[in-house]
C-alpha cells in the first residue's frame, strides 16, 4: 500500500461479499488510502478526545488499593493489617492486573491465588469493596476509591488475600457430583440422548467455576458449617435435573440435599446470586430443589 | 516421604485423563498439583472436540486433514492413533456427563472448524473445555484418586546413567505451596507429566498465569529431548488489551473478519480463496498481520471479526460465553458491534518427545497433553485438536504407566547414533546453563556420573532441591523475578512472534541468555514459608527461561516457511531439507541440536506433502 | 492449617452495612417473627383476665387501651404484623420460584407498604390518648 | 439404592407446614386485625362484646384454629431459626422440648380462655 493512487476509482470499490450488514463506510471521492488516512487521523483524534475524557473520569491516573495483609510467620504481619498501593491506571485495568501490579513493582511478597484472568479457573473470587467478586472480572472503573480487597469472608485465611477452600471443595464432594448412570445405550459410539430442552435446564447450573464466592456471601453457610451452601446444592441440581440419568439416581440425589443441613437451610437470602460471577440463579435452583424434594415426599405419603 | 504406583504431574485435562485410565488398570494413582484440578488451563479452551462420530466422516478424513494441518510435520502413527481414538474417548466423555450441546434429535451436535473436511467438532456451548476440564475431574472424584492439590512440582528423580535412553524415573520432588515444606513422591510404576504449555514465555497470551512449562523444562533437564520447540501457534482471534480467546468456533458458524476498511479480506486480498476465515490457524494469523502492517489495520493494531449476521438467538445458543468475554474483557457487545482481535501465542506444539503410547525415552517417565509431543500437531495445531489429544494421549499415558499392554510404539524415541545432527548451528551466544545457578535440573545433571540406586536418587533430589530453595531464600539483594520474566517475554513476542527473522531471533537469543545471567541474582523477598507465590514463580521462571531457548534456538536453526513457523530468509516449505523434526537435548547444560525424520507412513498409506492452500 | 486466622465475629454482623436485600429481607423476617410469637403468649395472658371474670376482664383492657405507650406499642405491633405478612407472601412466592428476579424490588416494596400502613394507622390507633 | 423409602423427612415436613400455616395465617391475622382495631376498636373491647362475638360457633372454631397455626407457626419458627444457628445435640433436645411444652401451655391455656368468654362449652 505504499504507492499512492491518485485517480479516483469510482466503481472497483471491493464489494461486499455477502448482503450482510458490514461495517460499511461512506463513500467519499478520494482513493482508499487516502481516505483510509483521512479517517485514521479523525478516529485518532476521536479516541484522545475519548480517552481525555475517560481519565477525567478516573479520579487522578493512579488507583488507590488498601489490601489485606496477613502471614502466620513474618512478624509484622501476624497481627492483620491493610497496606495501601497506589497503581498507575490504565483503560480497562482490573482489580487483578492491579494486584499483580502492585505485587511485581512494590511488594513480591502480596499473595493471592489466580491464574487464568478470564473468568474461567475461579481462583481469584475476593471480597472487593464488601462483595465477593472475582478480581479478574472486575474493572476498577467501576469501583469507588479507596478500592478495598479483602480475602474471602467466611473462610480462614492463609495468608493475605489467600484462603483455606479445603471446606468448600469437602461441600462441593459431598453431593456426589458425577454421573451415576450406569445403565448406557448398546452400540459401538452411543450417546446418551438429551433433548435441547433439558440440556438449556441444565446450561447455567454447570457454569459453575467453584470459586467460592457464593458461599462466602451466605450468612447461613457462615452459622453453620455443615449446610452444603449454594455451590454444592447447584451442583446437585445440575444432575439430579439431567435427563441422562434415571429416576431412582434422582431419588437419591433428592435425599442428598434435603438432609438436615441441606436445601432447608437456606433462607433465601439471595446473596449467592447476586455474587455468582457466572450469573447462575443459585437462589432459583436451590429453592426448585426444595420443591422436587416436597413432591418426592408426597408421592411416598 | 509419599509412595504410589503412578504420580501423575498436573491435574489439566490430560492429567485428569491420564489419572483415571491408570486407576482403571488397578495401579494406585496420586496427582500432583500445582494449582486444584479445576483451575487448570483447559477449562479455558472454548471451541471443541474432533472426533469423526458421523456417518460421512471416519478417521481416516481426520487423519488426512491433521495431517495436512501439520503441514507434514506430524507423525503418521501419532496421528492416525488420535484419529482412531477420539471417536470412543469422546463418547466416554458423554457417558460421564458432559453436557455436549444437542441436535434436535438428542444426539450430540458437531461443527465446522479450521482446517477440516467435516464438521467433526464436537462441543458443549463455547465452554467445551470447561465442561471437560469438570467432567474429568468428576471421574476422579468418583473414584477416590489421590489429589495433593497445591504441590508445586520442582524437579525428577532421575538416574544419571550418561545416555539419557538408560536413565529411569524414580518419582517427582514437590514443594507444597501451603506449607513450604519439600518432600519426595516416590512412583513405583512411572510418572506423567501433563503439565500444559509454556505460553507465559510470551506476553500476549491466551494462556493462564500457570503455564510455565515447567513439566517441559523438567523432562528436558532430565535428559528427555524436547521436540519441534519453535512450532508455537498464534491464535488469530485474541482481544487486542488482555489476550483472552474469541473462539474459533466464531468463524465455525460463520463469523466474519474485515479490515478497517470493511474489506472481507480473507478473500478479497487472496489469502485462502476456499476457506476464507476458515483456513488454517497460521494463515489467518499471518494475513491479519499482514493487513495490520499494511496499514488496513483498525487503530494499526487489530481487524473486526463480525458475528451479527448469525442473529442474536443463534449466538445464544451456541456462543453466548463469547458475548460475556468481549463485554467483560473488552467492552464490546458482540451482538451489536463487530469485536476486535488480533493474533497472540496460543499454543504450543512442541514438546517432550514421546510415543504413541506416552513414554519417553527415560524409564517410567510419560508426557502428555500440550506439554508432550507425540507429534500429532507437526507444524500447525487444527483448532479443536488438542483437546482429544488431551483425552487420547492421556488415556493411554495412563493405561501404559500403569502396566496395560498397548502394543510396540511406531515411534522411536531419545537420541541414538544414527540421527542428523546440526554441526554448525550458528549462535550468537553459548546456550544452556549459565553456571552460577547450579542446574536444578536431573540428577543426572550434578556431574558425578555416578549411578545410584532408587532410594537414593529420590532423597539426593529432595535435597538438592531444598539447597537449591535455600539459597534462593536466603540471598538478601538481588533481582526480582517478575523483572527477568518481563525481560523474556518482551523479547520474545518482539522477535520469535509470528514473523521471525534470523537478525531478530539472535537478538532473541542474546536476551535470553541476559535472562539467564540475570536470574543467578534472584532474590526472593517474601521471607516466608506459607503460600510462598514469589518463591514459586521464581522457580517457574528458571523454566520459562530454558523453554523460551529452545523456542528461540529451534526457529533459528529451521530456516524454512512451515505451518506456524514463518522465515523472512526462505518464505517457502523446503521439504527436501525440513521433512524432520528438531530436538534439542540438554545433555547436562550444554544444549545440542538434532533431527529425526518425519514418519509419513501410516498404517494403509503414505501421506504426500501436498501444497498447503485452503 | 493450625496457622490460618479466623476473622470471627466481624464477618457476620460486623459487615451489616455491606448487608443486600435479601439479607436484610432475613433479619427483619426474623425479627418480626420473633415479636409476634412474643405478642403471641403476651396476648393470651392478657385476654386470660377473662378467666377471673368479665369486669377483671373488660377493666384490664380498657386500662390497657388507655395507655399512650400500649398504643404506640400497638401502632408498632401493626407495621410488624404488617411487615411479616408481606414479607411472608414475598417469600411464599420466591418458594414457588415466582418473581425470583425483582426479590430485592419485593423487599423495598414490602418495606414502603408496611409504612404507609402504620402512618395511615396512626389515626385509628391513637384515638383518644392524646390524638 | 431404595433401601430409605422413609416418608418425609423432618426438614421437609417443618419447612412445608411453615408455608402451609403461612397462607393460612395471612387470611386469619388480616380478619383478625381488622375486626378488632378497625370494625371494632381496640379501646372499646367489653367482655360483652367479645362474648358475642365468640358465641358465633365459626368465629369461635377460627380463633381456635388462629390459635393453633400461630403457635405451631411461631415455635417451629423459632425452632427452626435456633436450628440454623448451629443448635444440635442436647441442648436441641432440651430447647424442643421446652418449646413444645409452651406451646401446648399456650394453646390449652388459650381455648380454655375461649370457652370462658363463650360462657363455657356451650354448642
Ligand atoms: C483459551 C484457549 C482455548 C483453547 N481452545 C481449544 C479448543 O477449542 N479445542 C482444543 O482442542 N484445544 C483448545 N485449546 C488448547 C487446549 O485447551 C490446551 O492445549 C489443553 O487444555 C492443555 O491441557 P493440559 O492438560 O495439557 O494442560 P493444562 O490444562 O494447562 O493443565 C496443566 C496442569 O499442570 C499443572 N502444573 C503445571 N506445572 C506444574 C508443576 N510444576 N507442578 C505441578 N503441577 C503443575 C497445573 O496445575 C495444571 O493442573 C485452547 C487453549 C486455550 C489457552
Ligand atoms: C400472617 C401471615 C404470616 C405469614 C405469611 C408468615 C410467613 C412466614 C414465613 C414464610 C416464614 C418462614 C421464613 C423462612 O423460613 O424463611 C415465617 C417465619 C416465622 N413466622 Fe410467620 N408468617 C405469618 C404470621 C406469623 C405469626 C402470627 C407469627 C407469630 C405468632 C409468626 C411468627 C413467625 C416466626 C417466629 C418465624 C420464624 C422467624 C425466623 O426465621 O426466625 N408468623 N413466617
Ligand atoms: S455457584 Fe457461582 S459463585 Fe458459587 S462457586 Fe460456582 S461460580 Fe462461584
Ligand atoms: S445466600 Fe444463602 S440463604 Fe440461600 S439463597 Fe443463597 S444459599
Ligand atoms: S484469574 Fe481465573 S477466574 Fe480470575
Amino acid at each position: 500500500m505504499s504507492t499512492q493512487e491518485q485517480k479516483p476509482e469510482p466503481d472497483t470499490e471491493p464489494e461486499e461479499p455477502e448482503s450482510q450488514e458490514a461495517p460499511v463506510e461512506q463513500r467519499a471521492p478520494a482513493s482508499p488510502q487516502q481516505r483510509r488516512m483521512q479517517r485514521k487521523a479523525s478516529n485518532l483524534a476521536e479516541r484522545e478526545r475519548q480517552a481525555a475524557e475517560d481519565e477525567a473520569k478516573l479520579e487522578g491516573d493512579t488507583v488507590h488499593l488498601k489490601v489485606f495483609r496477613f502471614d502466620p510467620e513474618v512478624a509484622n504481619k501476624q497481627e492483620p493489617r491493610f497496606d495501601d498501593f497506589h497503581v498507575p491506571l490504565e483503560r480497562g485495568m482490573t482489580v487483578l492486573d492491579a494486584l499483580i501490579y502492585a505485587r511485581d513493582e512494590y511488594d513480591s511478597s502480596l499473595t493471592f491465588r489466580h491464574s487464568c484472568r478470564q473468568a474461567i479457573c475461579g481462583s481469584d473470587a475476593f471480597f472487593v469493596n464488601g462483595s465477593q467478586r472475582l478480581g479478574c472480572k472486575t474493572q476498577l472503573s467501576e469501583l469507588d476509591q479507596p478500592v478495598r480487597v479483602e480475602p474471602l469472608p467466611h473462610q480462614e485465611v492463609v495468608k493475605d488475600l489467600v484462603v483455606d477452600m479445603e471446606h468448600f471443595y469437602d461441600q462441593m464432594h459431598s453431593v456426589e457430583p458425577y454421573m451415576q448412570q450406569e445403565d448406557l445405550p448398546e452400540g459401538d459410539l452411543a450417546e446418551m440422548r438429551q433433548s435441547r430442552e433439558n440440556r438449556e435446564k441444565i446450561k447455567m447450573s454447570t457454569r459453575c467455576i467453584w470459586c467460592g464466592a457464593c458461599m462466602s456471601s451466605c450468612n447461613i453457610a457462615a452459622g453453620d458449617n455443615q449446610y452444603l451452601g449454594p455451590a454444592a446444592i447447584n451442583k446437585a441440581y445440575r444432575f439430579a435435573m439431567d435427563e441422562r440419568e434415571d429416576e431412582e439416581i434422582k431419588e437419591h440425589r433428592l435425599r442428598i440435599i434435603e438432609q438436615e443441613h441441606g436445601v432447608w437451610r437456606c433462607q433465601t437470602q439471595f446473596s449467592c446470586t447476586e455474587v455468582c460471577p457466572k450469573d447462575i440463579p443459585l437462589t432459583e435452583h436451590i429453592q426448585e430443589l426444595k420443591r422436587e424434594a416436597v413432591k418426592k415426599n408426597l408421592k411416598f405419603w | 516421604m509419599y509412595e504410589h504406583d503412578v504420580i501423575v504431574v498436573g491435574a489439566g485435562g490430560a492429567g485428569l485423563r491420564a489419572a483415571i485410565a491408570a486407576h482403571e488398570a488397578g495401579a494406585d494413582v496420586a496427582m500432583v498439583t500445582k494449582l486444584h484440578p479445576v483451575r487448570s488451563h483447559t477449562g479455558a479452551a472454548e471451541g471443541g472436540i474432533n472426533a469423526a462420530l458421523r456417518e460421512g466422516d471416519d478417521w481416516e478424513l481426520h487423519a488426512y486433514d491433521t495431517m495436512k494441518g501439520s503441514d507434514y510435520l506430524g507423525d503418521a502413527p501419532a496421528i492416525e492413533t488420535l484419529a482412531k481414538d477420539a471417536p470412543e474417548d469422546t463418547i466416554t466423555l458423554e457417558h460421564w456427563g458432559m453436557p455436549f450441546s444437542r441436535e434436535d434429535d438428542g444426539t450430540v451436535s458437531q461443527r465446522p472448524f479450521g482446517g477440516l473436511s467435516f464438521p467433526r467438532t464436537t462441543y458443549a456451548g463455547a465452554e467445551t473445555g470447561h465442561h471437560l476440564l469438570h467432567v474429568l475431574y468428576e471421574q476422579v472424584v468418583k473414584r477416590g484418586i489421590q489429589v495433593y492439590d497445591e504441590w508445586f512440582v520442582m524437579n525428577l528423580a532421575v538416574t544419571d546413567e550418561p545416555d539419557p535412553n538408560d536413565r529411569t524415573c524414580h518419582g517427582v520432588v514437590a514443594y507444597d505451596v501451603q506449607s513450604g515444606k519439600i518432600e519426595g513422591f516416590k512412583a513405583t510404576n512411572g510418572v506423567i507429566i501433563a503439565t500444559g504449555g509454556p505460553g507465559q514465555a510470551f506476553d500476549h497470551t491466551t494462556n493462564a498465569v500457570s503455564c510455565t512449562g515447567d513439566g517441559q523444562a523438567m523432562a528436558y533437564r532430565a535428559g528427555v529431548p524436547l521436540e519441534d520447540m519453535e512450532f508455537v501457534q498464534f491464535h488469530p482471534t485474541t482481544l487486542p488489551s488482555t489476550g483472552v480467546l474469541i473462539s474459533e468456533g466464531v468463524r465455525g458458524e460463520g463469523g466474519i473478519l474485515y479490515n478497517e476498511d470493511g474489506e472481507r479480506f480473507m478473500f478479497e486480498h487472496g489469502y485462502a480463496n476456499n476457506d476464507g476465515e476458515l483456513a488454517s490457524r497460521d494463515v489467518v494469523s499471518r494475513a491479519e498481520l499482514t493487513e495490520v502492517n499494511e496499514g488496513r489495520g483498525v487503530e494499526d493494531e487489530y481487524v473486526h471479526l463480525d458475528m451479527r449476521h448469525l442473529g442474536a438467538e443463534r449466538i445464544l445458543d451456541r456462543l453466548e460465553n463469547i458475548l460475556h468475554l468481549a463485554e467483560d474483557f473488552e467492552g464490546v457487545d458482540g451482538l451489536v458491534e463487530p469485536m476486535p482481535v488480533k493474533p497472540g501465542q496460543h499454543y504450543e506444539m512442541g514438546g517432550i518427545e514421546t510415543d504413541e503410547n506416552g513414554e519417553t525415552c527415560i524409564d517410567g517417565l510419560y508426557a502428555a497433553g500440550e506439554c508432550a509431543c507425540v507429534s500429532v500437531h507437526g507444524a500447525n495445531r487444527l483448532g479443536g485438536n488438542a483437546l482429544p489429544e488431551l483425552v487420547v494421549f492421556g488415556k493411554r499415558a495412563g493405561y501404559h504407566a500403569a502396566g496395560a499392554d498397548l502394543g510396540e510404539a511406531a515411534i522411536e524415541t531419545g537420541y541414538s547414533e544414527d540421527v542428523e545432527d546440526e554441526t554448525n548451528p550458528d549462535l550468537p551466544v553459548t546456550p544452556g546453563e549459565a553456571g552460577l545457578e547450579p542446574a536444578g535440573g536431573a540428577v543426572a545433571a550434578d556431574g558425578s556420573g555416578q549411578v545410584l540406586d532408587e532410594a537414593d536418587v529420590l532423597e539426593r533430589a529432595v535435597e538438592a532441591e531444598r539447597a537449591r530453595t535455600e539459597r534462593l531464600m536466603e540471598r538478601e539483594d538481588g533481582v526480582k523475578h517478575a523483572d527477568v520474566r518481563a525481560k523474556l517475554q518482551r523479547a520474545m513476542t518482539r522477535d520469535v512472534n509470528v514473523f521471525r527473522e534470523a537478525e531478530g531471533l539472535k537478538r532473541a537469543l542474546r536476551e535470553i541468555r541476559e535472562c539467564r545471567e540475570l536470574y543467578q541474582e534472584v532474590a526472593v523477598q517474601d521471607p516466608s514459608r506459607t503460600f510462598n507465590t514469589d518463591l514459586q514463580m521464581t522457580y517457574e521462571t528458571r523454566n520459562l527461561i530454558d523453554i523460551a531457548e529452545t523456542i528461540a534456538l529451534g526457529a533459528l536453526v529451521r530456516n524454512e516457511f512451515r505451518g506456524a513457523h514463518w522465515r523472512l530468509e526462505n518464505q517457502v516449505r523446503d521439504d527436501e531439507n525440513w521433512l524432520k523434526h528438531t530436538l534439542i537435548s540438554w545433555n547436562g547444560g550444554k544444549p545440542s541440536i538434532w533431527y529425526r525424520p518425519v514418519i509419513l507412513e501410516g498404517e494403509a498409506k503414505t501421506y504426500e506433502p501436498k501444497v498447503r492452500s485452503y | 492449617m493450625s496457622q490460618s486466622y479466623n476473622r470471627g465475629l466481624i464477618e457476620d454482623f460486623g459487615r451489616w452495612k455491606e448487608f443486600s436485600a435479601g439479607m436484610w429481607a432475613w433479619i427483619f423476617h426474623k425479627f418480626t417473627g420473633w415479636v409476634l410469637i412474643g405478642y403471641l403468649f403476651t396476648h393470651i395472658a392478657v385476654l386470660s383476665s377473662a378467666l377471673a371474670g368479665p369486669e377483671a376482664y373488660t377493666e384490664t383492657l380498657q386500662g390497657l387501651e388507655a395507655l399512650f405507650v400500649v398504643r404506640l406499642l400497638e401502632v408498632g405491633l401493626l407495621a410488624v404484623a404488617v411487615f411479616h405478612i408481606l414479607n411472608g407472601i414475598r417469600l411464599l412466592m420466591v418458594d414457588l420460584g415466582i418473581g425470583l428476579d425483582a426479590q430485592d424490588k419485593s423487599f423495598y416494596l414490602s418495606l414502603l407498604i408496611t409504612g404507609a400502613i402504620a402512618v395511615a394507622s396512626v389515626p385509628t390507633f391513637m384515638t383518644d390518648v392524646g390524638f | 439404592m431404595a433401601e430409605r423409602y422413609s416418608s418425609f423427612t423432618p426438614g421437609g415436613t417443618a419447612w412445608l407446614l411453615q408455608r402451609v400455616t403461612a397462607v393460612f395465617l395471612i387470611f386469619a391475622l388480616a380478619f383478625h386485625f381488622f375486626l378488632l382495631h378497625f370494625v371494632n376498636h381496640a379501646w372499646e373491647i367489653e367482655f360483652a362484646g367479645t362474648q358475642a362475638r365468640m358465641q358465633d360457633l365459626g368465629y369461635f372454631i377460627t380463633m381456635i384454629l388462629f390459635l393453633i397455626t400461630a403457635t405451631f407457626h411461631g415455635v417451629n419458627g423459632v425452632y427452626n431459626a435456633l436450628i440454623n444457628q448451629g443448635l444440635t445435640g442436647t441442648p436441641r433436645k432440651v430447647v424442643l422440648a421446652i418449646l413444645v411444652l409452651a406451646s401446648l401451655a399456650l394453646v390449652g391455656q388459650g381455648i380454655w380462655v375461649a370457652i370462658e368468654m363463650r360462657g363455657g362449652l356451650i354448642l
